[in-house]
C-alpha cells in the first residue's frame, strides 16, 4: 500500500513536471501545427535563468518570475526572428529550429559556463514527511500543485476565449482569419510567447527537481514532450495532461515491477497508443 | 659533417603528440581539464623547455565533438598531416574505442585518457595503447575497498548500460571478495527523472550500504536524500565526481566512497606544482577531477621519450613503457605490462561541509594504494 | 528536354570523375576521410529523400536501419574473416534485414498519418536502440567494438573509392527509380494520397515501397560508416544519425537527389571547417552557435533548399519568358474556335 | 449616391507571374457591382488583391476615401470589408458555430440578430450547428462561407462565386438576400450565373486577360447581344 | 439488360444524422442519368458510398451484378469506376500535365515499374495532351496545378477523369465555378462522351438546364432518401421537386452555341 502510494505520488509529480514541458508545446505544436525541436532550448534557458535568479536574489519566487520573463523574451525573439518565416512548413521548421536549438545550447554555456550548475530548492520546499510509510516529498507536492493550476489558466483561457479557435482556424487557413479582420501574425506571437514562457516555467521549476541544470538538459526533455504531445492528441490540453501522467505513472510502475523494460517504457507506451487510438488520448475538438 | 647532419635534422625533427579531446558537447568540461593538464605536465617535465634530447615537443589538440567518426576522421588527421608520434585521448570511451584501430595501423603509441571503458585494455586491447586513466575495474574496486568488509550487506544502484553495468560487475567482484554481500543489484534509465521505484526497493532489501555508480549530470542524490535513505540507516557510497557535479551532492555530505582525484587528497610535489601553476594561471581555479589525468599522460610521454632517448619508434617506446613507472600528481604510475592499465593510487575519502567551499568536499581517509586497486587483467 | 538530362549527366560524369582521380593528385588524407565521409553520408541522406522528399513521409527512424547495416557488417566481419567476400556478404544481409524491417515496420505504420507515422518511427527505433545496449554479447552495449576491415579496405584510398562508387550507384539506381512510372507515382502519394487512391494505384503498396528503397540503402550507407571507423557503437542508432540525414536531405533541397549529396557535403565541411577554426581563432571556441547559425541562414536565403535555389533562378529566368509568351497569347483562342 | 471603392489601374504580380495587367473598377455606395470574365481571366485576384492577400504591384485602391493600397488584410477587413472566398476557405476542424464565432468581430446583439438572420437564410446551417466544416456538403459550405461574411457588419462585401454548388432554391434565397443587404451594404460580387447576376447586379466591370475590358450598367449589358456573344459566350 | 451499376438500401449515417437513407437505385448501362437534390440531400455521399471512399452502415453496391461492398477504392477504380470530385482534388504541385499523365498511367496499367524511365512511355504524354485540348486546357499543360484559377481546376479534374477512361464515369458537379463561355464546351465534351455510347455516366448538377439536356433519366435524392427516378419530363412534373429544389428559378444560363 505504501508502496503503490510511494510510486503513485512520485509518478504524478513526474507526470506533471513533463506536462509543464509539454503544456508549451501543445501550444505550439498542436494548435500551431509548429514543430519547435528549439521547444527543450527555451526549457534550459528557463531552468538556467531561475537558478540564476535565485542565486543573486535568494527568492524562488522572483527565481520563476525571471525565468517567465526569460521565457516571454525569448519567445519573442524566436517567433520574430526563426519561427515567422517558416509557418506552415515543418521541413524548413526542422532545420530552422533544430539550428536554434545549437545556438541556444552554446549560447548557454557561453553566458553560464559550460559546467553544470546545482540548483537550490529552498527551505520551506525541502524535505519529505513520512505518513504511514507513505514518502511525501514536498516538492513533489508543490509541482502537482502548480500542474493544476497552471492547467485551470490555460484551460481556462482556451474555453472561455475566441483566442484557441482564432488559432486553430489560423493554421487552417491564415489568409481567411485574417480576411475576417484577424492579425493572426500577432496572435500567433503572443502565443508563441506564452508557450515559451510555459517552457522556461517548466525549466525553472525542474531545476531543483533534479537538484542541477546542465546545457543538455534540452534536447533530453524535448523528446519526451513531443511524446506526451503526440500521444495527448495534437493540441489538447486535457489530452497532454493526461498523457503526462501517463508517462510519469508509467515509468513509475514499470521501473518497479518490469525493471528490464524501464528504459523503453515511453516508446513502448507511444507505440501502443499509436497503434490503437492513433488520433491520441482526446483529440483538439474533444478538449 | 656527421655533427651537422644531427644538428639539421633535429632542428626539423620535433615531436609531435596529438590530443583527441571532447572539446564540446556533454563532456566539454572533461575534454578541458585534459587539455590543461597536458599542457602543465608538459612544462613540468621538461622543465619548462618543451623539449626532450634536444627535440622540441608540440601539441596538436582536436575537438572530438564525442561523435566517432568526427574522433576518426581528427586522428587520421593527426597522424596523417600532422605526422604525430603520439596520441592521446579520449574523453568518451567511443571515442577512444573507434580510435585505437588507428594506432595500431599506423604504428604510434597511444595514451588514452580518460577514457574509462574496461574493454579498451581488455577485449579491444592492442599493444600500441596505455592508459593513464584508471579503469571502471579500479573505480570498482576502490569503491569495494572504501566500505566492504566480512558480512556487509551492500546493494548497488547504476545507470542501465554498459558503465553502469561493467562497474557494478567490477564491484561485485570485489566487494565479494572483501566478504561482503550484494543483496541487490539496481539499474535505472540514465536520463530518468524519478527514482522512487529504485530506491523503493533498494529500501525494502535493507542493506548497509547502498554503492551508487553514476556519470552524468542526471542524478538521483537529491531523491535519495528525500527517500530518506540515510535516516533508515542505509548509508551511500560512490566515487566524487568532478567539482561542477560536486556542488549537486551536498544531499549526501557525510557519505564514504572513493576518488579518482581531488587536489587536496594526493600528498607529493608534483601534485603540489599542479595546484600551484594552475591556481596561478587560471584565476584561482583548482586543478578538478581529469586534469591530474592530462598531466600524467604528458609526463609519461616524456619519460618514455627520455628513456629512447627521443626515438619516437613504437617498438622501443613499448617496450620502455611497458613496465614503466613514473612520477604523477597522483604518486607513482605504473603501466603494468601485460594490458599497459597504469596501477595508481585511488582515494578513500568522506565527504564533509567545509567552510568557504560551494560543494562538499572530498577528504581523505585514507590512500588506496595502487597494489590494493589493482584490476584484474582482461585482455 | 534530352539535351537537357544529357548536359547534366554530363556534368555528373565529369565530377564522378574528378572525385575518382582526387585522392592520386592530394596526399591529403583527412580529405580523402571527409570526402569518404560525405558519400557515406550523402547515400544515407538519398535514401532518407527518398521518404520524405519523394513519398511526403518524415521518419524520425531512419537510424535504425543505418545501425542494422552498420551491425550486421561489423558483427560479420568481427566473427568471420575480415575478407572482401565476408564484407560483400555482410552488406547484402544487412540490407536484406533491413528490408524486411522496413517491409514489416512499413506495413505496420504506414497507415498512420504524417506525424503519428514520423512518432511511431521514433518509438520504433528507440526500441531498436535499447535492444543494441542491452544485447550485449553481440554488440557489447554502448562502449561498442572495433573489428578489421578487409585487406583492401585498409587502404584508405581503396575504401575512398569503394564509398564513391557505390555513391555513384545509389545515385544512380535511385534516379532511375525516382524516374520511373513508379517512381512517379510516389510523388503523387506525396502530393495528395487519396487522390493517387482514386486513380486506381494502391498507396500502401507504394509508401511501403518506399520504405523498402530507403531502409535497404540506409543499410548499405550504415555497413560502409562501420568499415569506415572499423568500429561500431550504439551512436549509429541514435536519433543524431537520422536527424543528420534529415538536415543534409533539407538543406540541399527535399525531392531532389543532388540534394542530400550537396546537403551532406555542405554539413559535412561547414562541421569540418568551423571545428577546425575553434582551434586556430578563439572566438570559434563555440563553434556550434555559428554552426547552428548555418542553418537558420540556409532556411532563411534557401527556403527550398540549395537545389531549389538553383531552380528557383532557372525559373525566374524562364518565368520572365513564358510571361511573355503568355502575354501574346492570342485572347479568347478557346472561344473562338468554340463558336466558329 | 458616393464612391466606396475604387480601383485605378491596378497590377498584381504572384511570383513572377503578371497576372494583373491594368484593373480599373468603381463600386458605388449601395450598387452591387458584377465582376464577369472567362475562367484565369483575374476576377478572384481582383478581389485578393483588393482584401491584400495578393497587394497590388502599383495603380492605386481607395475605400472610403481611404488609400488601402498597401494596408495589410486584417486592417482592410477592418476598415468592413467582408470577403467569401471562391474556395469557401471553411475551417474544417471547427464546428459551424466555432467558424461563426472566429468570424465575428463584434459580439453584440446586432452581430446575433444578424446571425440569426443568416440561419433562417440558411437553415441547414442551424441544422448542423454543431457539425464540423469539413464534413458539410458542398453546398452547406458554400452557405456557411457566406454567412460568415454576413455576420458582420460590413460597409463592403467582396463575393466570389456565391451560386457555385447551390441548388436552384437557395440561389433565390441568396439573391434575395443580396438585395436585402444592398440597403446597408455595397456588393462587389463575382458571378458565372449570368441569371443572377443579372438579376443582382446594378453596373458590371469586365476583366478579360488581367484588364479591365469594360465597365458599364448592368441593363446595359443585358441589352448588348454583341458584347455578351464577344465576352461571355451568351446568346 | 443487366444494370451496370446497382444498390440495395445502401444507407450511410454519420452520428445520428442519416446521409443516405436505404437507396435502391439501378444503372443500366450506357445509361446516362443525373442526380439532383437540395444541397446535403446525400448527393456527394452517394458517390462516395459507390465509390468506396465511404463505406455503407447498411447495404450494399453491386457493379455488374458483382458485389463490391470489399472493396477498395482502388479495386472499384480498377474495375471501371471513375469520379471527379466536388471539391477540387488534385496534385497541387504537379503540373497540369503530370496529374493527367498519372490517370494515362493508371488506366494503362504501368503502376509497379520502377526502372524504365517514365519519359519512354511517350504515348502516355501524347495521349494526356489530347486530353488536355479536349478539355481546353492545352495551353495550361505546364502550370502547376495550384497556380491555376479556380474554373481551370475543374477542368484539370474532368480531363483526369476522362484519362482514366472507365466505364462508368461518376460526375460531381463538373461545371461549378466554370465560366459561362467554357460551360458549352465542357457540355459539348460530355455530350461527347455520351454519344460515344459505350460510357455510362452518373452526373451531379445543379444547372437544370444542362440536366435537361443531357439525361436520358434523372433521380431525385431528398434528405438521403431516394424521392423519386425517372424520365426528365416524370421529374420536372413532381410537385416536391418543384417546391423544395427548384423554386421559381429561370434557368436560363446554358449557353445554346
Ligand atoms: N498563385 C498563383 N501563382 C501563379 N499564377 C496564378 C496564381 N493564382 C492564380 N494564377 C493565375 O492567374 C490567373 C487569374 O486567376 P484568377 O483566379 O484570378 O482567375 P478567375 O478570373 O477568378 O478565374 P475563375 O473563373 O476560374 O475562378 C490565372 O491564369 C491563374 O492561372
Ligand atoms: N464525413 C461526414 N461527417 C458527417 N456528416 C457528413 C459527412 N459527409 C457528409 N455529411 C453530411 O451528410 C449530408 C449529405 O452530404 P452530401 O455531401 O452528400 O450532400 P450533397 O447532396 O452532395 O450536397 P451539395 O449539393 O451541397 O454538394 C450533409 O448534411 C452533410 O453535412
Ligand atoms: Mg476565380
Ligand atoms: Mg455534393
Amino acid at each position: 500500500m505504501g508502496l503503490l502510494m510511494n510510486l503513485t505520488v512520485n509518478g504524478l509529480a513526474t507526470g506533471m513536471l513533463i506536462f509543464l514541458l509539454a503544456a508549451g508545446l501543445t501550444l505550439i505544436f498542436g494548435l500551431m501545427s509548429v514543430l519547435n525541436f528549439a521547444h527543450g532550448g527555451l526549457f534550459a534557458w528557463g531552468a538556467f535563468s531561475g537558478v540564476f535568479f535565485y542565486g543573486i536574489t535568494g527568492s524562488f519566487i522572483i527565481s520563476v518570475v525571471g525565468a517567465i520573463l526569460t521565457g516571454i523574451v525569448l519567445g519573442f525573439i524566436t517567433e520574430k526572428l526563426i519561427i515567422k518565416p517558416v509557418y506552415g512548413n515543418h521541413v524548413q521548421q526542422i532545420l530552422i529550429t533544430l539550428g536554434f536549438m545549437l545556438v541556444l545550447s552554446e549560447m548557454l554555456k557561453v553566458v553560464f559556463g559550460p559546467n553544470q550548475i546545482a540548483a537550490k530548492t529552498p527551505d520551506y520546499l525541502s524535505g519529505s514527511w513520512e505518513v504511514g510509510g507513505v514518502i511525501l516529498i514536498k516538492y513533489r507536492l508543490f509541482i502537482i500543485l502548480i500542474g493544476i493550476i497552471v492547467f485551470a489558466i490555460v484551460q481556462f483561457i482556451l474555453k472561455r476565449t475566441k483566442i484557441g479557435l482564432i488559432v486553430r482556424a489560423g493554421v487552417i487557413n491564415k489568409e481567411m482569419v485574417q480576411a475576417l479582420g484577424i492579425d493572426i501574425n500577432k496572435v500567433f506571437l503572443y502565443v508563441f510567447m506564452a508557450g515559451a514562457a510555459l517552457a522556461a516555467l517548466a525549466g525553472a521549476l525542474m531545476a531543483p527537481y533534479s537538484g542541477v541544470v546542465y546545457a543538455e538538459m534540452g534536447l533530453e526533455f524535448a523528446i519526451l514532450a513531443f511524446i506526451v504531445v503526440v500521444i495527448g492528441g495534437m493540441g489538447s490540453f486535457p489530452g497532454s495532461l493526461l498523457a503526462a501522467i501517463l508517462v510519469g505513472l508509467a515509468g513509475s510502475y514499470m521501473a518497479y515491477f518490469v525493471p528490464s523494460l524501464s528504459l523503453a517504457v515511453n516508446m513502448i507506451l507511444m507505440a501502443v497508443v499509436l497503434i490503437f487510438r492513433p488520433q491520441g488520448l482526446f483529440t483538439a475538438k474533444e478538449a | 659533417s656527421g655533427a651537422d647532419e644531427v644538428e639539421g635534422s633535429g632542428s626539423d625533427e620535433t615531436i609531435k603528440v596529438g590530443v583527441l579531446a571532447s572539446l564540446t558537447g556533454a563532456l566539454e568540461s572533461y575534454g578541458k581539464q585534459t587539455q590543461r593538464g597536458f599542457d602543465l605536465g608538459l612544462e613540468y617535465a621538461t622543465d619548462g623547455s618543451m623539449e626532450v634530447n634536444g627535440k622540441k615537443i608540440e601539441v596538436v589538440y582536436e575537438d572530438t565533438e564525442t561523435k566517432p567518426e568526427v574522433a576518426v576522421q581528427k586522428a587520421t588527421k593527426l597522424l596523417e598531416e600532422d605526422e604525430v608520434d603520439f596520441l592521446v585521448g579520449s574523453s568518451s570511451s567511443g571515442d577512444t574505442l573507434a580510435v585505437l584501430p588507428l594506432a595500431e595501423e599506423y604504428e604510434k603509441v597511444m595514451i588514452v585518457e580518460p577514457a574509462v571503458a574496461d574493454s579498451i585494455t581488455g577485449s579491444e586491447f592492442n599493444k600500441y595503447l596505455f592508459r593513464t586513466a584508471r579503469n571502471s575495474s579500479q573505480d570498482a574496486v576502490a569503491g569495494a575497498a572504501s566500505i566492504a568488509g566480512e558480512g556487509v550487506k551492500i546493494a548497488t544502484f547504476a545507470p542501465d548500460y554498459s558503465f553502469g553495468w561493467d562497474g557494478v560487475e567490477a564491484f561485485k567482484n570485489a566487494a565479494e571478495d572483501l566478504g561482503a554481500e550484494i543483496v541487490l543489484e539496481e539499474y535505472a534509465d540514465p536520463a530518468a527523472t524519478d527514482f522512487t521505484a529504485n530506491l523503493q526497493k533498494i529500501i525494502e532489501s535493507d542493506p548497509d550500504y547502498l554503492f551508487v555508480v553514476w556519470a552524468g549530470a542526471n542524478s538521483p542524490w537529491n531523491q535519495i536524500s528525500d527517500m530518506k535513505l540515510q535516516e533508515k540507516g542505509i548509508k551511500i557510497s560512490t566515487g566524487a565526481p568532478d567539482i561542477p557535479a560536486l556542488s549537486v551532492m551536498e544531499p549526501l555530505v557525510g557519505m564514504e566512497g572513493f576518488s579518482v582525484y581531488y587536489h587536496t587528497l594526493p600528498d607529493n610535489e608534483v601534485n603540489d606544482w599542479l595546484v600551484k601553476e594552475h591556481t596561478d594561471r587560471f584565476d584561482g581555479e583548482v586543478p578538478d577531477l581529469f586534469t591530474p589525468g592530462g598531466m600524467s599522460a604528458a609526463i609519461a610521454i616524456v619519460e618514455a621519450l627520455e628513456q629512447t632517448e627521443g626515438e619516437t619508434d613504437a617498438d622501443q617506446l613499448i617496450e620502455v613503457m611497458e613496465g614503466m613507472s613514473f612520477e604523477t600528481p597522483k604518486g607513482t604510475m605504473t603501466f603494468r605490462e601485460e594490458d599497459h592499465q597504469a596501477l595508481q593510487t585511488l582515494y578513500a575519502i568522506k565527504l564533509e561541509q567545509q567552510e568557504g567551499v560551494p560543494y562538499p568536499v572530498p577528504v581523505l581517509i585514507r590512500e588506496l594504494s595502487p597494489e590494493e586497486t589493482e584490476p584484474p587483467i582482461m585482455n | 528536354m534530352i539535351s537537357k538530362l544529357q548536359g547534366k549527366n554530363f556534368w555528373l560524369i565529369i565530377l564522378a570523375a574528378v572525385l575518382a582521380a582526387f585522392p592520386f593528385f592530394s596526399d591529403s588524407r583527412t580529405m580523402t576521410i571527409l570526402l569518404t565521409q560525405i558519400f557515406i553520408f550523402a547515400i544515407l541522406a538519398m535514401s532518407y529523400d527518398i521518404l520524405l522528399g519523394y513519398t511526403g513521409i518524415v521518419s524520425f527512424g531512419h537510424a535504425m536501419f543505418f545501425g542494422v547495416g552498420a551491425y550486421t557488417t561489423a558483427v560479420i566481419l568481427d566473427r568471420m574473416e575480415p575478407t572482401l567476400g565476408m564484407f560483400i556478404l555482410s552488406v547484402g544481409a544487412g540490407m536484406l534485414i533491413a528490408g524486411i524491417l522496413s517491409f514489416i515496420a512499413g506495413l505496420l505504420t504506414l497507415r498512420l498519418k504524417s506525424h503519428f507515422y514520423a512518432m511511431f518511427t521514433l518509438a520504433l527505433s528507440g526500441l531498436f536502440l535499447v535492444a543494441a545496449e542491452k544485447w550485449r554479447t553481440v554488440t557489447n552495449g554502448n562502449d561498442g567494438f572495433t573489428f578489421r576491415a578487409p585487406e583492401l579496405f585498409q587502404d584508405r584510398t581503396m575504401f575512398y573509392l569503394a564509398a564513391l562508387g557505390c555513391l555513384v550507384l545509389v545515385y544512380l539506381i535511385l534516379s532511375r527509380f525516382v524516374a520511373s512510372p513508379m517512381g512517379r507515382v510516389l510523388i503523387a502519394v506525396r502530393e495528395n494520397e487519396q487522390r493517387t487512391a482514386s486513380l486506381g494505384y494502391k498507396t500502401l503498396h507504394y509508401k511501403v515501397t518506399a520504405s523498402v528503397v530507403a531502409g535497404v540503402f540506409a543499410s548499405l550507407a550504415g555497413s560502409l560508416y562501420s568499415v569506415s571507423l572499423r568500429f561500431v557503437n550504439t551512436s549509429v542508432m541514435t536519433m543524431d544519425i537520422t536527424l543528420d540525414a534529415l538536415l543534409m536531405t533539407i538543406i540541399g533541397g527535399v525531392g531532389t537527389l543532388i540534394g542530400p549529396i550537396l546537403g551532406a557535403t555542405v554539413i559535412e565541411f561547414a562541421q569540418h571547417y568551423l571545428s577546425g577554426l575553434a582551434r586556430d581563432y578563439p572566438i570559434f571556441e563555440r563553434w556550434i552557435i555559428f554552426f547552428g547559425i548555418v542553418y537558420i541562414l540556409a532556411v532563411i536565403f534557401f527556403p527550398q533548399g540549395i537545389v531549389g535555389w538553383f531552380r528557383q533562378i532557372r525559373a525566374k529566368r524562364l518565368g520572365k519568358r513564358e510571361a511573355a509568351i503568355r502575354a501574346k497569347q492570342p485572347v479568347l483562342k478557346a472561344k473562338a474556335e468554340e463558336n466558329g | 449616391m458616393s464612391r466606396l471603392l475604387t480601383l485605378e489601374n491596378v497590377h498584381t504580380h504572384i511570383g513572377q507571374y503578371h497576372i494583373l495587367q491594368g484593373v480599373s473598377l468603381t463600386a458605388e455606395e449601395g450598387e452591387v457591382t458584377v465582376l464577369l470574365g472567362r475562367n484565369g481571366a483575374g476576377k478572384t485576384t481582383t478581389l485578393r488583391t483588393i482584401m491584400g492577400l495578393n497587394p497590388a504591384s502599383s495603380g492605386t485602391i481607395h475605400y472610403d476615401g481611404q488609400d488601402i493600397t498597401k494596408l495589410p488584410t486584417f486592417s482592410v477587413a477592418n476598415g468592413g470589408i467582408g470577403y467569401v472566398p471562391e474556395d469557401q476557405a471553411v475551417f474544417t476542424t471547427l464546428t459551424v458555430e466555432e467558424n461563426l464565432k472566429v468570424a465575428m468581430r463584434k459580439e453584440d446583439e446586432a452581430a446575433m440578430a444578424r446571425q440569426d438572420y443568416v440561419l433562417t437564410l440558411f437553415p441547414d446551417l442551424k441544422k448542423f450547428w454543431k457539425k464540423e466544416g469539413g464534413h458539410l456538403s458542398g453546398g452547406q459550405k458554400q452557405m456557411l462561407a457566406m454567412a460568415r461574411a454576413f455576420v458582420n457588419d460590413n460597409r463592403l462585401m467582396l463575393i466570389d462565386e456565391p451560386s457555385k454548388g447551390l441548388a436552384p432554391i437557395v440561389i433565390e434565397s441568396v439573391m434575395e438576400a443580396i438585395r436585402e443587404m444592398k440597403k446597408q451594404t455595397t456588393i462587389v460580387l463575382v458571378e458565372q450565373n449570368f441569371s443572377m447576376a443579372a438579376g443582382v447586379g446594378d453596373t458590371y466591370t469586365l476583366i478579360d486577360d488581367g484588364k479591365t475590358v469594360q465597365n458599364g450598367r448592368m441593363e446595359e449589358l443585358v441589352r448588348d447581344e454583341e458584347l455578351k456573344r464577344t465576352y461571355l459566350g451568351i446568346a | 439488360m443487366e444494370p451496370i451499376l446497382q444498390t440495395e438500401n445502401l444507407t450511410i449515417r454519420f452520428g445520428g444524422h442519416t446521409a443516405v437513407d436505404h437507396v435502391n437505385f439501378t444503372l443500366p448501362p450506357k445509361e446516362f442519368k443525373s442526380v439532383i437534390g437540395p444541397n446535403g440531400a446525400g448527393k456527394t455521399t452517394f458517390f462516395n458510398l459507390i465509390s468506396g471512399e465511404l463505406k455503407p452502415t447498411e447495404g450494399s453496391v453491386y457493379f455488374k451484378g458483382r458485389l463490391i461492398d470489399s472493396l477498395s477504392p482502388v479495386e472499384r477504380t480498377r474495375l471501371g469506376l471513375g469520379r471527379s470530385f466536388q471539391i477540387t482534388n488534385v496534385f497541387p504541385n504537379l503540373t497540369v500535365l503530370e496529374n493527367v499523365r498519372l490517370a494515362v498511367q493508371s488506366r494503362e496499367g504501368v503502376r509497379y515499374n520502377p526502372f524504365r524511365h517514365y519519359s519512354s512511355y511517350k504515348k502516355f504524354t501524347e495521349e494526356s495532351m489530347e486530353i488536355l485540348s479536349t478539355v481546353l486546357l492545352d495551353g495550361k499543360a505546364d502550370a502547376i496545378a495550384s497556380q491555376i484559377s479556380h474554373g481551370e481546376k475543374r477542368k484539370l479534374e474532368i480531363a483526369m477523369l476522362l484519362a482514366l477512361d472507365t466505364e462508368v464515369l461518376l460526375l460531381d458537379e463538373p461545371t461549378a465555378g466554370m465560366s459561362l463561355e467554357e460551360v458549352p464546351s465542357i457540355l459539348n465534351v460530355i455530350r461527347k462522351i455520351k454519344e460515344g455510347g459505350d460510357k455510362t455516366v452518373l452526373l451531379i448538377e445543379h444547372k437544370m438546364d444542362m440536366i435537361l439536356d443531357l439525361s436520358d433519366s434523372i433521380m431525385v435524392l431528398f434528405n438521403g432518401q431516394l424521392l423519386a427516378d425517372g424520365t426528365p419530363e416524370e421529374i420536372m412534373q413532381n410537385e416536391t421537386v418543384q417546391n423544395a429544389y427548384l423554386g421559381g428559378m429561370p434557368h436560363e444560363q446554358t449557353a445554346h452555341a
